[in-house]
């Protein structure tokens, strides 16, 4: 899966991008620089990641999310990470990795609802 | 499921760690492994061979299906590079060592996914790294 | 007691998990990973862990849920565990084990309205 | 509560430490320990049990209940094993200290739980650890 396959989607001011089943580390670092140029030019407030086609997170995955939502945090913006697999959970849990402090949501739904309640929250 | 329960792959550089990858998934679900155990395999392989990219370069990973009264029983992979070797191996199965800003967690992490974990290594000569993990009883 | 014998019970969009008197080690491990599964395929939001009828909570025991606990929330859902004895409450703190930051109550009534409250505080 | 007060039950696996468990709970109790100091107990000899499998892969576990005036006054247990042996008997019984990814609780855990432990140990010989726990004088 190529890096020229992500797709980057603007929902409101929320950048939701789907992560390919399958990405290469190239991949995977093209997409880090993809979302935060995106954040930028379209000064979103958020990001979701939709990994829930995603089969495999190693190490070098893992701290790329975790990076990449310290990146968006430094900029002002909130990440979720929607969707992960209940087996890449368990495998995640005992390589010993954290996605840092990346919030989560079950899927795309429940994390965009997230972010606009969390923006609500900011605007009252 | 008496067909050929071996194979190959070469590992030039991170893009064929997808290989790897994709390899290793078909070869764990042949053998008869469920979702999460595939998921285990697979994560394993892929913080190997990237160890292969970053230490040694290049290398090949082997693997094998194990067979218990000829039956599967599961799956043996080996990873053999002619890097430079580990020169601390107590080191460098600590959770967290890295000697390259990395998370450190490859190596302990692959052998808490599958089980069973041996290294050889030479300094100056190279690494062989064979895991394995069984099909459950159950 | 087997881990056949764990049932998987759904209330609304939360998962309700009876866990045996006395589980053996594979036991635990074989709850934890339909526990996950579980999880996703009813898309689930929450998991409510019953353990009013276990008498021992041992460090493996503790880890178990603690680690179940934090591969529920990488898919973004929440955990309560429910109906500790106080016997066992006792002896894991003087054990000195902690649950990780899963949140606890006195019974499985309780806990589901911890996982309502908490949906409805996102939804308003 | 004048019959048989002792006892012995193999480990040989991870599946025996629910007969462990099982096996004290019933004694804890017709020695005369109430629900709580049988949690402890129990909960110590799971630790132990455990410790035994993952160290020494199989072992045995001998109780038998402690009088004061012929009259029941607490229990004592030993766990036996002919494992590689600790060490550092001092680093062992430090809180988190593991050789294996585990917590680390488990020896002064169950010292914490029973009151009294004694470790004897010989590396390359095994390993023998006595816990004791007395009904109290209320
Ligand atoms: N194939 C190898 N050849 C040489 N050194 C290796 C090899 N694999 C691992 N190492 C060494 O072991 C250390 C720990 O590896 P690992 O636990 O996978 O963490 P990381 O790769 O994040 O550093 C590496 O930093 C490296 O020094
Ligand atoms: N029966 C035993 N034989 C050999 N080593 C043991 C035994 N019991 C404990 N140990 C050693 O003592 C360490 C600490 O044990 P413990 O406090 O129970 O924690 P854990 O089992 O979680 O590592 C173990 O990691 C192990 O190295």
């Amino acid at each position: 899966m190529s890096a020229d396959s992500i797709s980057v989607i603007r929902v409101h001011d929320v950048l939701l991008i789907t992560v390919p089943p399958d990405p290469d580390d190239e991949t995977i670092a093209v997409l880090q620089e993809k979302v935060l140029l995106a954040m930028q030019r379209f000064e979103a407030k958020g990001l979701v990641l939709d990994i829930s086609t995603v089969e495999t997170v190693d190490s070098y995955f893992a701290r790329t999310i975790a990076e990449t939502s310290s990146m968006v945090a430094l900029m002002g913006g909130n990440t979720v990470i929607a969707g992960m697999q209940a087996s890449v959970a368990i495998t995640v849990t005992q390589l010993g990795l954290t996605l840092g402090n990346t919030r989560t949501a079950l899927d795309v739904d429940r994390a965009l609802g997230m972010l606009q309640t969390a923006g609500l929250r900011r605007i009252q | 499921m008496t067909d050929c329960h071996d194979g190959q792959i070469n590992i030039n550089g991170e893009s064929d760690i997808v290989s790897v990858r994709k390899t290793t998934r078909e070869a764990a679900r042949s053998i008869g492994f469920g979702v999460t155990d595939v998921t285990r395999i697979v994560t394993a392989v892929s913080e190997l061979a990237r160890n292969v990219c970053l230490y040694a370069g290049t290398g090949v990973m082997r693997w094998r299906g194990l067979l218990s009264h000829s039956k599967p029983a599961g799956i043996e992979i080996t990873f053999e590079d002619h890097g430079p070797g580990i020169p601390d191996v107590d080191q460098a199965m600590r959770q967290g060592f890295t000697t390259s800003g990395g998370l450190g967690m490859g190596l302990p992490g692959a052998e808490r996914l599958m089980g069973e974990m041996e290294i050889q290594t030479e300094q100056g000569k190279g690494t062989t790294i064979t895991v394995r993990k069984w099909l459950r009883a159950i």
